[in-house]
């Protein structure tokens, strides 16, 4: 059963990637149809799982050394919710979204492959199984990030993710091979067993190299660059991309391996820093950019920063339990920015105004997004990202100091989009989305609203000290961060005009100039090691083969003469001789077929003599 | 036994004939010949032999030459149309 | 009495067949050849086999060959060489198959004729219908084959 | 052995008389039927009602000069006439008229009859190509055309009777339709086999290879005298051969009550050579196309279905 939830949108995947072309406008029932099963098994399974906390555990023989081997506890039974709801409601919002374009049914296509292959990295039990996943995750986000491959911004776009998440794959494979070669097994299980006897250093290598692959594909510091870029794809793949699967899978990854990364601290402080540094800079960042979709790109990021303090706070509880919500609220806000951007057919903040007269529906459900997202009660972000801050107070002090800033920010810039996008006067001619898109907005805030309440792993309650603290500390700087985009944005008091001239603002807004150091730091590298190489290669390797050609050639000149005297000779006289034989016997074909029937009766008779006797 | 010492002339006849005409359907009523020969020393054997497996095996030679001169007489007639002749002293496409 | 006289029309007409200029003769003394032939069934209590090779060899296959004589020359065509390059050796190879094939046969022991005698129609249906059931459907598809090919072949497209 | 033989001999000359007279008479009734049919009187002048009609036309005929054109094939030029005189009367060798009136009753007498009159076809061809003339050519096409054509749904017509008589014994099938004749289980098939065999004798409507206007008068066209009487005669043969099948296969044969059997053989032999008369000078003839298309699209499915039908109901009852 559970083996059914990742194989029925696969199946739909393959259907639809031989048949769409006759499906066609039908392509999205098929996709709809897989992603719902998928849910409702996932319903069933989590039906069956939560009150008992019974694990489910499923395995198929397959290599020598790695079994197909499926496991379900509540982790992943959450994370399956997670990624088939919201993957069925954004396969359903897609309808209307894509309706028209030409590749249609393979749009679904792709979505059924990667909400597959998402669920098959969740429901993994070996380090193989989840790597493979892994692999294929990656592909499917090359694939619909480029989707609109026309667009050359879209095609180097999918390139630059592919290529980061690569960056990042490197270390996660080492880091498997590591455990494999240190273990001799890729199963969670024997690791964890076997984790505790091995040496510390061997485990915060381990640890690390499989943190750098969570840095990869959950867009941390420093390979965040290409998640903004990301936002070229379609608006439901950002929002698949950003909620559901994707950048989920490196926090879900860490969560998956927590007892082997507990036993590496250093490693976890590494992820709780970089986390939060992440947080904080990307925080910057979004209040500096001014296309709608970037700012939410931005937010994912500073988002996973959270989750990553929250691992690195010792709490994967928390930091799954941020995921699942900010999973609900960020697909929330992205698809109530694609029913924006498809209804004014831009992504600038600067074309958006008045949107709550001309759109309510989405007005409201983006508010909703905007007010979790911010961490303001009763709303799921509120909850899920006090139990982060609760976490880091508790054990990692200097974590939750930071954070703070970073909350300020985060309601700061969600605020700052929302006054320059919905009060005000109406630009454009904005209409309301049909209903196809317009009911996930619904479903989504309804569960952005409500999802809070019950926490997953119901581990809050364990240490009281501190709490209330932690509690208004994170409103009031989140209040904070609402009042003075108030005060900038909603009634315009302070004009922010002069400070953006500031060296910090341009320093910012540029993004740290990461992307130019990118280019600079490896396009300079790479010239460098050529310009060696070169040289390498012209003394030496080029020395070396013009040598052996100098000895070739006055072997060869040797070998010339035997060859034009002895060989050739013999050559010819047996081409001669084969030459003069043949003009005797082609007389024999004839082509007349009776000649060789008349051939076949001699040979017949011949041999008919020879064993007979005259 | 006299039977079969025709049969072997009739079979030789018809092996000369399809060794030396030169036309193509004639090189076809050859081979009917030949076939003829077959069947006749089958049915002598069958006859001989009390044997009803002979008379089955010259009904499947008769249908097998049927299907035979149908598809020889086919060709032989695409034949014709492409060249206008049907010798096969002419008709030299396997010639070297 | 009767045999030698079917043997003899038999072996004068195949002769003829191989060695007449115009075809249409040839193809004539076929028939002739093929009757005798019939008849030499009727001799060896095979009627069923005489009447289908009646029935078949002249209704169909000799009609068939005259069609395309008909289709592919005229009265007053040049009429046939009969002179192959190739018409003594092949004569000389054929002679000595037979000679070969006359000292085996001699070599060979014949059973005697057991006298035994069937129903010819009815073993005959028998037999097509259980043993050899088989090969019976085989040469019906056969025959299909042939059919299709034909028409396939001969269709002026 | 010598008295059976001449027993044979003589019981075939009595049939090869007997036959030559009544196709002098069938002659003569078809002159006199289609007069009538078309409201006239026919042959009046010679005898009664024109009765020696056909003996002064056929001394007439015999006394002609025959003619051999130039270039004709002479030797296949003079055995066609008689090879189609031969073949027709070949079929009577085993066409029984009564249980003792039969020349050789064979085991597989309607094979044997179905056989010769294929030969009628070799004749035919021979006639039309020997005549170096193209009317004679196209006219030995068209017949040969369609005589093989419609000889499948003729065999397949008659298949049913065998299967239903488990024999091919003339004798057998006849004494099989003891208490009901054929024709009452087998309509569809009766008027198959007539259709069919009326085209195998080239009568009307179906005498293309022949018709008059088109080509003259097909394979014939060269011949005179005693050679082309004999390809008249063999015309009125065969359609006496093949009205006297139909009879034994459908109508019961000889058997009837109060009359002796050969009596009751002739009546229903004449009277379906009455109904062919009739249909000869009632309908049009039909062109080359339409009766090739007739053959191989209504009549060989209708015989198929006949044959597929009788079959089923012959294993399931």
């Amino acid at each position: 059963m559970v083996v059914l939830i990742p194989f029925l949108p696969a199946l739909a995947f393959t259907i639809l990637i031989f048949f769409g072309f006759i499906l066609k406008e039908k392509a999205p029932w098929l996709a709809i149809a897989a992603l719902g099963g998928s849910f409702f098994l996932s319903l069933q399974t989590a039906f069956k799982l939560f009150p008992t906390g019974r694990e489910i555990n499923i395995s198929y023989p397959w290599f020598s050394f790695a079994a197909l081997s499926f496991h379900v506890d509540i982790l992943s039974g959450w994370m399956l919710l997670l990624v088939s709801g919201v993957g069925l409601l954004i396969v359903i919002y897609s309808v209307g979204y894509m309706k028209g374009d030409p590749r249609f049914a393979r749009f679904f296509a792709y979505l059924s492959l990667f909400c597959a292959a998402m669920l098959g990295l969740v429901l993994s039990d070996n380090l193989l199984l989840m790597y493979i996943f892994w692999e294929l995750v990656g592909l499917c986000s090359y694939f619909l990030i480029g989707f609109w491959f026309e667009k050359p911004a879209a095609a180097a776009a999918a390139k630059k993710a592919f290529i980061f998440t690569r960056a990042g794959d490197i270390g996660f494979f080492l880091g498997i091979l590591l455990l494999f070669l240190s273990v001799g097994s890729f199963e969670f299980k024997t690791i964890f067993a076997a984790a505790p006897a091995l040496l510390p250093g061997l485990l915060t290598a381990s640890t690390l190299l499989l943190f750098c692959g969570a840095v990869g594909k959950s867009a941390q510091f420093p390979l965040y660059v290409w998640l903004p870029d990301a936002m070229e794809g379609p608006t439901p793949v950002s929002a698949l991309i950003h909620a559901a699967t994707m950048v989920t899978a490196g926090v879900y990854m860490i969560a998956r391996l927590f007892p082997l990364f507990e036993l590496a601290p250093l490693t976890l402080n590494v992820v709780g820093y970089v986390g939060i540094g992440t947080a904080i800079m990307a925080g910057l960042i979004a209040v500096t950019q001014n296309d709608i979709k970037k700012i939410l790109a931005y937010s994912t990021i500073s988002q996973l920063g959270f989750m990553m303090l929250g691992l690195g706070a010792h709490s994967p509880h928390a930091g799954v339990f941020h995921l699942l919500s900010h999973g609900f609220f960020k697909a929330l806000l992205f698809l109530g920015a694609g029913s924006i951007i498809h209804a004014l057919h831009s992504n600038e903040l600067a074309d958006m105004g008045g949107l709550v007269k001309a759109m309510p529906v989405t007005s409201l459900t983006f508010i909703v997004g905007t007010l979790a997202l911010s961490g303001m009660p009763p709303f799921a972000g509120f909850f899920s990202k006090d139990e982060i801050l609760m976490a880091a107070y508790q054990r990692l002090p200097i974590g939750f100091w930071l954070a703070l800033p970073a909350v300020f920010l985060t309601s700061f810039y969600m605020f700052r989009l929302c006054f320059k996008v919905f009060p005000g006067e109406v630009k454009g001619h904005p209409h309301e989305s049909p209903l196809v898109m317009t009911a996930p907005l619904i479903i989504l805030a309804i569960l952005a609203c409500g999802f809070g309440f019950f926490n997953p792993f119901g581990g809050a309650a364990e240490e009281e000290a501190g709490k209330l603290f932690v509690l208004f500390a994170s409103l009031g700087t989140a209040f904070l961060g609402i009042f003075s985009a108030w005060l900038l944005y909603g009634i315009k008091i302070i004009s922010l005009a002069r400070y953006k001239q500031t060296l910090l603002y341009k320093f910012v807004a540029a993004k740290y100039y990461l992307d130019e150091f990118y280019i600079w730091f490896v396009g300079g590298l790479v010239a460098l090691i050529s310009r060696l190489l070169a040289i390498f290669d012209q003394r030496i390797i080029d020395g070396l083969v013009n040598l052996a050609g100098l000895v070739t050639q006055g072997f060869s000149a040797l070998n010339r003469l035997f060859d034009i005297y002895i060989v050739d000779g013999c050559v010819n006289l047996a081409g001669w001789v084969l030459g003069f034989s043949g003009e005797k016997l082609r007389r024999l074909q004839t082509g007349y077929v009776q000649n060789y029937l008349l051939f076949i009766v001699i040979g017949i008779v011949i041999i008919w003599i020879i064993k007979f006797g005259l | 036994m006299e039977i079969i010492v025709l049969s072997l002339i009739l079979f030789g006849i018809g092996l000369f004939g399809a060794l030396t005409r030169k036309n193509a359907i004639a090189i076809l009523m050859a081979i009917e010949l030949m076939l003829n020969a077959v069947n006749l020393n089958l049915a002598y054997f069958s006859h001989n032999l009390s044997n009803i497996s002979g008379q089955v095996f010259v009904l499947f030679i008769i249908a097998a030459a049927a299907a035979e001169a149908v598809i020889g007489l086919a060709i032989i007639i695409n034949l014709y149309r492409e060249f206008h002749k049907i010798d096969v002293e002419e008709i030299t496409l396997l010639k070297w | 009495m009767i045999f030698y006289f079917l043997a003899v029309t038999l072996i004068l007409s195949a002769i003829l067949v191989v060695t007449l200029k115009n075809i249409f003769h040839c193809a004539l003394f076929l028939i002739v050849a093929i009757l005798a032939i019939a008849g030499l069934y009727f001799h060896l209590q095979a009627p069923f086999l005489g009447v289908v090779q009646l029935i078949i060899y002249i209704g169909a296959i000799m009609v068939l060959i005259l069609f395309a004589i008909m289709l592919t020359s005229r009265i007053s065509d040049r009429l046939l060489q009969t002179a192959s390059r190739q018409s003594i050796p092949a004569l000389l190879a054929v002679i000595v198959f037979i000679l070969l094939a006359l000292k085996s046969l001699d070599k060979t022991p014949l059973p005697a004729h057991i006298g035994k005698n069937f129903d010819p129609i009815l073993d005959l249906g028998r037999a097509l219908m259980t043993a050899y059931v088989l090969p019976f459907e085989v040469v019906s598809l056969l025959l299909l084959v042939a059919l299709v090919g034909a028409i396939a072949l001969a269709r002026k497209d | 052995m010598i008295i059976g033989l001449i027993i044979l001999l003589l019981k075939i000359a009595a049939v090869l008389v007997f036959i030559s007279l009544t196709v002098l008479f069938l002659v003569y009734a078809e002159r006199k039927v289609s007069a009538h049919f078309q409201v006239r009187y026919g042959p009046m002048r010679v005898g009664w009602h024109g009765g020696l009609q056909m003996i002064a036309d056929t001394i007439k005929l015999l006394l002609k000069e025959d003619i051999t054109p130039k270039d004709v094939d002479k030797l296949v030029f003079f055995i066609a006439p008689i090879l189609c005189f031969v073949s027709a009367y070949l079929a009577y060798l085993t066409l029984p008229f009564s249980p003792q009136i039969v020349v050789k009753n064979l085991n597989i007498g309607l094979l044997y009859i179905l056989g010769v009159t294929s030969l009628t076809v070799l004749s035919l061809m021979m006639a039309g190509w020997a005549s170096n003339n193209k009317y004679a050519l196209l006219g030995g096409f068209r017949s040969v055309a369609q005589i093989i054509s419609y000889e499948i749904p003729l065999v397949l017509s008659v298949l049913p009777v065998v299967m239903m008589a488990g024999s091919l014994n003339l004798i057998t099938i006849v004494e099989a339709q003891k208490s009901l004749p054929f024709i009452l289980v087998q309509p569809l098939g009766f008027l198959l086999y007539l259709t069919a065999a009326a085209a195998e004798a080239n009568r009307a409507p179906f005498d293309i290879p022949e018709a008059e206007q088109e080509l003259v008068a097909g394979y014939n066209v060269e011949y005179s005298g005693i050679k082309f009487s004999m390809f008249f005669l063999a015309e009125y043969v065969n359609m006496f051969t093949i009205c006297a099948l139909a009879a034994i296969l459908f109508l019961g044969g000889w058997q009837g009550p109060i009359l002796p059997p050969v009596i009751w053989f002739l009546i229903k032999v004449y009277l379906l050579v009455f109904v062919l008369m009739w249909v000869r000078w009632t309908f049009p003839r039909l062109r080359i196309d339409q009766l090739m298309s007739f053959c191989w699209k209504i009549l060989l499915p209708l015989a198929l279905a006949n044959f597929l039908i009788s079959g089923l109901w012959l294993v399931l009852k």
